[in-house]
């Protein structure tokens, strides 16, 4: 209770979305998180940047206690969404997810058919009255994923012998469908081409319009081109964060200027 | 030498030919690199070759010779004295104990080996000096039945000296062989693969003789059956009351009721195990703290080793009178459905009970085995834990569920003790859960192990009845099998 | 809970918007609560299976634990060399001609003689009807005694001889005054006796190795019967299934599942497996009689049979639960393995089957269970019925010659007359289901090791 | 294969614990191995021993019943042919219920009949059995409910039952005669006479009489049908019916008092004999009289002894065989 | 034994490693790839490109017979390494995949320590005399795969329990380990930032000293940076082969020059 209030307090600007303080995530000894302070605003889309396994994942996970499902896994701090800490004992996980959406780094498919995969977070969420809206659902969240004309034909296929990035699309649709507010995505892009990414980034601009996004990437080009926000991990510690074109261009932190200009990993 | 030295022998020859074959292939090459497979596969090869086919050999002639030589020994016996082949076969039996029975004594030092060749009917008593080394035999030792017996012995040791020759033969071919190819560049790794994939189509194979060995060793006395009561009525008569008093015909030996009690039993007992054991099952694999599931999964595998007759006095002490008190006559329901304890439901749950384990432990173990990322993906979309249970994990491990309730089914089609004590032993076809019926399995066991003369069709009919929930039975897996092809889902 | 205190009653509303995280809108009060309900559920199942669990454990110890226990009478008895060594010499031979029938007056003598030492008084006039209190076993025990030390022979030797089975069932209350009215195998002026001899310390109530390590008794001594020799029994015949049943189970399952292409041959033994699991286990004793005794020529009543019978028995169940814990290994893990240049071989032995091995060993814990409870083929093989035999004289004679196994001595105890053999019917449930538990640590450690996710 | 040295034998559950007594103490007095004793029913144990001669094959069969003639043929097709049979004595069949319950002291053959019947007699007509209570027809018996748990048709006690009470019951009513008035041939009447009821009254037992002694316990009304033996040992939960005012016990049974017992019996195989080592004294010992005699063991455990035992032991020593 | 023959004749160039002749690949009923013909050069590192789904990861698959594995999955024509068939019934699929290596678009360690992951393929193909080799084989390898660093100290940790990016160059580096002829990468970098990323491509263009590496990618700079010769497929069809110089700026074939300039996906 007292927490809550706290909480309340720490809400100044309203276009806040998650607030973290102090976060820690620990595996088991591994310090893999220390000391995150980060304001992720709404109707914006943040990246975050950094040397593979220095705790972007991680981090990205525990926004939305993903890293519950990992035994070993600990995190410590506060993480306010909406300025409600969602660590405290009288959240429910379950909401929380349903309003922060997560695509995974590695796609994740079930093996159920195409259409389910999609179906699934809709109908566990009761979104749709009827088969009919369930099936515009579908075909609406499979078009904002750029999958739609790959398997209109085939959506009773199973959803684990598309190709890799067929997967990830899907994974995205997935996601989507659920209309949530928040979208982490954990490289989204990583095994798309091109035009398929640009319709991603498309959709991305699309979502911020009223949504939050936090994006995983380890493309500068794609930080620079849809993130209006970046941070940059390095090593479990947040080193810098701020508007994504002062990063990449006035850097202030040297460790930043390094990544970005391509001399530390 | 003995087939049993024999064995040894070559097991011998096989442990030096694999630490040859190895030194070989090393030494065959500068840098043991550039050898085709890991030199320990080059003295397996070499071990098995030199093992296996002389193995083989030694197997097929301890089996084959017997029956060589009984070819060759009964042209010893005059035409004269007997009738047709099953007299022979009876005189030939009687070499083969008298051959033995000397065997036997000379190994016990009553007769010397020149004697055991030498002696006549004429002059020894040859019964009474087997007897005295404690052979049996059925009558007399006849002349030619002892000429015989001598002639046997004579081709046996010879049999037994040409095996000793070919199996060592075949063995240190296998093995000189085995040693020239230990050579880099040959694929020892695939031929010794080759080998253990042998062994693994043999140990698939075991399943077929199995039921070949079920099928024949039911079939000759299935068909002497049906020889005695007609088929027809067997297979629809609805009426099962075998009688006893010798009133030939008499009885009543239709299937159908048991088939029915069977079904209705088993399908009992799969409605109370596997909504438990795979509720039992989530909740270990997904929910319970590693401490909880360490400690309730073995326990609940202990209800699987309680001996069935122990189910069986639980059925008839507890459960029965139970049902009786809810259902029965005066019962807490104020119905009277349940005349007497024993009764489909009795023996139904207890056998649930029973089975619980089976889809519990097993169900449990697949669950754990879908990948984490299962469940992820299902979390990261707002599905709460049974969410994710009911519709991702249990469709991924669906086939290995369905195996394992299948497993159950099984064992509560083949259970006898339950029904017994559970279930009575009154056949009967009706639909009321609350009346005593019994199984297939039980008359089986029941019809073996009575009284009845053992040539009768009372006796003989449990033969028929194995053979029949065997065909039953086989064709209710086809369909499991078809059905779960096709729902199969394979995650990754 | 969160419900409970923020339970402002919204309407129903599909998509949550902007809605606080402490409070649940009411489909995810909804979803919660079926939550609950299915994580209700699996407690319930557990707890159901505990509970019976339970009771039936409480049943075997409650029934089965007097049976560790016996009532032993302890007397001084004069071994006479007039009737035990007539002609003095003490040949072996000579006295072994003396039967337990005439040992028995001996023992009749020295109870009368050991009463009147402590002044009880009998209301009998025949010695001879003392004997109803001690077990017909006893005569036999003197015997062999002698003829084990014929020095014994004219001396007074104390003996701990087995009380008679009603005796020990009146001290275990389990017969009592009004019973004995009817019982014409013991009175209640034995029982008197019996009082008074527990005041002088003559009887006494002790633990029985007998039971644990002892062999089968007669219908008409249950008080000398024991489990040990058919633990034996059992024993080698597990030996049997476990070095058969594991290896071949896990040998077909692979093949089946890893290397056998789909097609009607496989598909026929896949379904013939199955088939096999349904086949009911007398039938696999019919199998055992034709083919390894009558048609192999195997001894009948050895437990290499029956370790046999039971190997086929026990094979589907460890095949079915082997193959689907194949099954579910990803075969992300295959393709790693085989991308590096891993042989098929290599993969499944390297990575599939540690994967899979805790339903292997789930399997084999539940096969072997099976096959010790098992009785039913075991009717056929002769290993159930009287097989008094003593504890194997070497390791090849444990699998060769006559034995019987836990649940076929259970089995025959549970039908004796004798109410004692009641009790020691629940008394040997509770040695098998501790063989049973022995067997299976092993599996369940090595099972827990192996449990991973990934 | 090295030599058998015990006696073999398989046969009938009820004649185990004779044997079994026979061969604890046969190994304890003697220097032959104690003789294994499988269970099993006496058709398997009459099917092992007609298998064949030979030491493999089994050298005794114990029996509830006589050996039938197409047995006889099936073990002389086998070539054995040389049987000894050796009757040990009479096993009493008893009526009891629980020791608390109603008390069944008038019972004669018609009583069962009435209660077990599915068509009886009610004033000279055939009528479906119409009785729930014993004193229905029968007043000298308590207000009880009927329920009998009898054996099941795998016992050869069943036969006697059927013969020995049953058919004699079902003359006595007069539903013989009311059968063959209604039009049946005698030998279906007799068939039919044989019936039990199957409305729940009379339930088969295919277990053990510890199975009917349990059935027994969890029912207070109900009668069972036991083996004279295990009543006797089993006197603190039961209590014993008479059968036509008589009370069974190993005297009025062997005088022919009580009506309700069958013959056991032993076959073996006289081609063993002589070979087998310790099979004729085995056999000789089984029937000697400090075994079976009236004072001996078998009959203190139950076993009603032979009156003709002497005949029966001459015949043994003579190895006289069956025709 | 004819077919052996016709191989060796279709060898004119020395160089040559792979040779494809009108190679299909169905997935049941679906026709993924389309008479694709294309030689693989010896020390040359070949990148194929094109849209998601276009049956890239099922050609490379097929070069290794790694589509042995998916039971639906069947593959016609001819493919030749060295002048040999490797459909031929003659040849070990298993030498040939000790041969010719391959790192997963998924990234799939196995559930063990890290060691042991990069251990297997020395071990079972005998690579290492001794403990003391085996060592040198895996910290080699974990250099190349530029992770060591990472995870020097926790070498006896599961690889599962890695970053994305970590569990990418742990397969790099298990594939190196066991020194094939032949690499196949498909997206090798996709969940790499630039820093690994560059590492990885250092150790590509090293290996193309003595083998050959064929790299799949979504990133055009990526396959202009480390190959000398691109395929670009698309729709299951090989639309142009050649020098990579020659692809980017001058493609024959319009769809390759739509799909690099960003036109179509
Ligand atoms: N196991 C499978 N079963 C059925 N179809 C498949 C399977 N794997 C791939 N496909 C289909 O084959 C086509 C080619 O797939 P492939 O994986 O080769 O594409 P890719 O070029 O690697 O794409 P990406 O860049 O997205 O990985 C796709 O349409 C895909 O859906
Ligand atoms: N389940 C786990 N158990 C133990 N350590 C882990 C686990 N997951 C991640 N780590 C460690 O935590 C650190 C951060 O990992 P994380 O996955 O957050 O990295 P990342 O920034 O996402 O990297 P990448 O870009 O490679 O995906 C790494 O050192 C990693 O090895
Ligand atoms: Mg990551
Ligand atoms: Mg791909």
């Amino acid at each position: 209770m007292k927490d809550n209030m706290e909480g309340r307090k720490l809400v100044d600007q309203m276009d806040v979305k998650f607030q973290t303080r102090d976060v820690q995530v620990y595996y088991g000894d591994t310090h893999a998180i220390k000391d995150v302070n980060v304001d992720i605003l709404d109707k914006t889309v943040t990246a975050f940047i950094g040397p593979s396994g220095c705790g972007k994942s991680t981090f990205l996970r525990s926004l939305n206690r993903m890293n519950d499902t990992i035994p070993i896994a600990r995190v410590e701090g506060k993480i306010l969404l909406d300025g409600e800490d969602i660590y405290d004992p009288k959240v429910d996980p379950v909401q929380l997810r349903a309003k922060v959406g997560m695509v995974f780094q590695k796609p994740n498919p079930f093996p159920k058919s195409i259409y389910d995969n999609i179906a699934y977070g809709p109908r566990i969420h009761g979104l749709a009255r009827n088969k009919a809206e369930l099936d515009d659902i579908v075909e609406h969240s499979l078009r904002r994923g750029a999958l739609w004309d790959e398997v209109k034909d085939r959506l009773q296929e199973p959803g684990t012998g598309l190709s890799g990035g067929q997967q990830q699309r899907l994974c995205i649709a997935r996601a989507v469908a659920t209309e949530p507010e928040v979208l982490l995505m954990d490289e989204p892009c990583s095994a798309l081409d091109p035009i398929a990414t640009a319709q991603v980034e498309e959709l991305i601009d699309e979502l911020k319009q009223n949504f939050s996004v936090v994006i995983v990437t380890h493309s500068m080009q794609q930080a620079a081109r849809v993130s209006q926000k970046t941070a940059f991990f390095h090593l479990g510690n947040l080193v810098e964060y701020g508007d994504t074109d002062q990063i990449f261009t006035n850097p202030v932190d040297p460790r930043t200027e390094s990544y970005i200009t391509g001399r530390i990993g | 030498m003995s087939p049993l030295w024999l064995l040894i022998l070559i097991l011998v020859l096989a442990i030096a030919g694999f630490a040859i074959g190895r030194t070989r292939a090393m030494a065959s090459v500068d840098d043991h690199r550039k050898l085709h497979s890991r030199p320990n596969y080059y003295g397996t090869n070499v071990a098995m070759l030199a093992f296996a086919p002389a193995a083989l050999l030694l197997a097929v002639w301890v089996v084959a010779q017997p029956i060589v030589i009984n070819a060759s020994v009964s042209h010893l016996i005059p035409e004269t004295s007997y009738e047709d082949a099953g007299a022979l076969n009876l005189i030939m039996s009687d070499v083969k104990r008298v051959a033995e029975g000397l065997d036997v004594a000379v190994a016990q030092g009553a007769l010397s080996a020149e004697e055991a060749r030498s002696i006549r009917t004429e002059f020894t008593d040859v019964r009474a000096r087997l007897g005295e080394v404690g052979v049996a035999l059925g009558a007399n030792v006849d002349r030619d039945v002892l000429r015989a017996a001598q002639a046997y012995r004579a081709r046996a040791a010879t049999g037994t000296w040409f095996m000793t020759a070919a199996v060592l033969i075949v063995a240190l071919a296998g093995f000189f062989f085995a040693i020239r190819e230990a050579r880099g560049d040959f694929r020892a790794r695939n031929r010794v693969e080759n080998g253990i994939l042998t062994l693994l189509i043999t140990a698939a194979s075991i399943a077929i003789l199995t039921t070949l060995g079920i099928v024949l060793s039911l079939l000759f006395n299935t068909i002497e059956f049906f020889r005695l009561y007609p088929a027809l009525d067997f297979f629809t008569r609805l009426e099962w009351a075998p009688s006893f008093s010798g009133r030939g015909g008499a009885s009543a030996l239709g299937i159908l009721p048991l088939l029915w009690g069977t079904f209705y039993i088993s399908i009992v007992a799969l409605l109370v195990a596997t909504p438990i054991g795979l509720f039992a099952a989530i909740y270990l694999s997904e929910y319970a703290s590693k401490r909880v599931r360490a400690f309730a999964k073995p326990l609940l595998e202990v209800l699987a080793g309680i001996p069935t007759i122990v189910y069986g006095l639980f059925a008839l002490l507890t459960v029965g009178p139970l049902l009786v008190s809810v259902f029965g006559n005066g019962g807490l329901l104020g119905v009277d459905w349940m005349g007497g304890g024993r009764a489909v439901m009795t023996a139904g749950i207890t056998m649930g009970v029973m089975l619980i384990p089976f889809v519990s432990s097993l169900s449990d173990d697949i669950i754990n085995a879908v990948p984490q990322a299962m469940r992820d993906g299902s979390y990261g979309l707002g599905a709460t834990q049974s969410e994710t249970v009911r519709q991702v994990v249990l469709p991924a491990a669906l086939p290995g569920i369905v195996g394992a309730v299948l497993l159950a089914a099984s064992r509560a089609i083949g259970e006898t003790m339950i029904v017994v004590l559970g279930a009575g032993a009154a056949a009967r076809m009706s639909l009321n859960p609350f009346e005593a019926m019994t199984t297939v399995t039980a008359k089986i066991v029941s019809q073996l192990t009575g009284d009845s003369d053992f040539a009768s069709p009372e006796a003989l009919v449990a033969f028929a009845l194995g053979i029949t929930l065997f065909v039953v039975t086989l064709g209710l897996n086809v369909l499991a099998l078809y059905i779960v092809r096709k729902y199969r889902e394979q995650y990754e | 809970m969160t419900d409970a205190t923020h339970g402002t009653a919204e309407p129903a509303e599909p998509r949550r918007r902007k809605a606080s995280l402490y409070a649940s809108d009411a489909h995810t009060r909804r979803r919660n609560a079926a939550e609950k309900r299915f994580r209700a559920y699996g407690i319930a199942a557990i707890a159901i299976g505990l509970f019976f669990l339970l009771v039936l454990l409480v049943t075997i110890v409650r029934n089965g634990t007097p049976a560790f226990t016996q009532t032993f009478v302890t007397i001084e008895v004069a071994l006479p060399a007039d009737k035990l060594d007539k002609s003095g010499n003490r040949d072996i031979e000579e006295m072994k001609k003396v039967s337990t029938f005439g040992y028995a007056p001996l023992v009749d003598d020295a109870l009368a003689e050991a009463l009147a030492q402590a002044g009880i008084e009998t209301p009998f006039a025949n010695a001879k009807d003392l004997r109803q209190i001690v077990s017909a076993s006893v005569a036999a025990q003197v015997r062999d005694a002698v003829l084990a030390d014929p020095a014994l022979v004219g001396t007074s030797h104390e003996f701990r001889l087995l009380a008679a089975s009603r005796v020990d069932g009146y001290m275990k209350g389990r017969v009592t005054r009004e019973s004995v009215a009817r019982d014409k195998n013991i009175s209640a002026e034995h029982l008197d006796i019996v009082d008074q001899m527990i005041a002088a310390g003559l009887v006494e109530r002790r633990f029985n190795p007998g039971f644990v390590f002892g062999a089968d008794a007669s219908e008409s001594r249950p008080e000398s019967a024991g489990i040990g020799v058919s633990m034996l029994g059992s024993f080698f015949m597990m030996l049997v299934v476990l070095a058969l049943a594991l290896p071949i189970g896990v040998a077909a399952s692979i093949y089946l599942e890893e290397f056998a292409t789909q097609n009607r041959f496989t598909d026929l033994i896949e379904v013939n497996i199955s088939n096999l699991a349904a086949v009911p286990s007398i039938v696999f004793g019919i199998l055992g009689l034709a083919v390894f005794i009558q048609f192999a020529h195997l001894p009948s009543s050895a437990p290499i049979v029956g370790g046999l019978v039971l190997t086929l028995m026990t094979l589907p169940t460890i095949i079915i639960s082997t193959r689907a814990s194949l099954k579910a290994v990803p075969p992300s893990i295959r393709e790693a393995a085989l991308g590096v240049g891993a042989s098929k071989m290599q993969t499944v032995f390297h990575h599939v089957l540690p994967l899979a091995m805790p339903g292997i060993l789930t399997g084999t814990i539940i096969g072997l269970a099976q096959a010790l409870g098992e009785t039913a083929p075991l009717l056929l093989i002769g290993m159930v019925g009287f097989i008094a035999s003593n504890a194997p004289a070497s390791f090849a004679d444990g699998f060769l010659a006559p034995n019987s196994a836990m649940p076929a001595q259970i089995y025959e105890w549970a039908k004796r007359a004798d109410p004692a053999y009641y009790e020691r019917a629940w008394g040997g449930i509770i040695i098998l289901l501790v063989f049973l538990m022995v067997m299976n640590i092993i599996a369940i450690i090595l099972r827990r090791r192996f449990e991973r996710r990934w | 294969a090295a030599a058998r040295d015990q006696v073999q034998v398989a046969g009938s559950s009820t004649v185990l614990p004779y044997a079994s007594i026979v061969a604890e103490a046969f190994g304890e007095n003697f220097d032959f191995p104690t003789p294994v004793v499988e269970s099993g029913g006496s058709s398997a144990g009459l099917k092992k021993f007609c298998q064949g001669v030979g030491e493999e094959q089994s050298d005794i069969a114990n029996s509830s019943r006589k050996i039938r003639d197409a047995e006889i043929e099936a073990c002389a097709a086998n070539g054995v042919t040389d049987i000894i049979e050796v009757r040990i004595g009479y096993d009493g069949i008893v009526f009891a219920s629980q020791l608390d319950g109603p008390a069944y002291t008038s019972f004669t053959q018609a009583d069962i009949f009435n209660a077990l019947a599915p068509k009886v007699v009610v004033n000279g007509e055939l009528v479906d059995n119409p009785y729930t209570k014993w004193n229905e027809f029968n007043p000298d018996l308590p207000d009880a409910e009927i329920l009998a748990f009898i054996p099941g048709t795998k016992h050869g006690t069943r036969e006697v039952f059927e013969e020995k009470v049953i058919a004699v019951g079902c003359e006595a009513t007069g539903a013989l005669e009311a059968m063959i008035a209604g039009g049946m041939s005698e030998d279906d009447a007799e068939d039919a006479c044989l019936a039990v009821r199957a409305d729940g009254r009379s339930v088969d037992i295919d277990g053990d009489y510890t199975e009917t002694l349990a059935s027994i316990d969890a029912n207070a009304n109900a009668i069972g049908v036991f083996g004279l033996a295990f009543y006797e040992n089993n006197t603190d939960k039961l209590k014993v019916a008479t059968m036509a005012g008589v009370e069974p016990s190993t005297e009025t049974i062997s005088s022919g008092e009580y009506p309700v017992s069958r013959p056991l019996y032993f076959y073996v195989k006289k081609a063993h004999i002589g070979v087998i080592p310790g099979l004729k004294e085995y056999t000789e010992f089984f029937i000697s009289d400090e075994i079976a005699g009236p004072d001996g063991p078998l009959a203190e455990y139950g076993l009603v002894s032979d009156p003709e035992l002497a005949a029966t032991q001459a015949m043994v020593a003579n190895e006289e065989t069956m025709q």
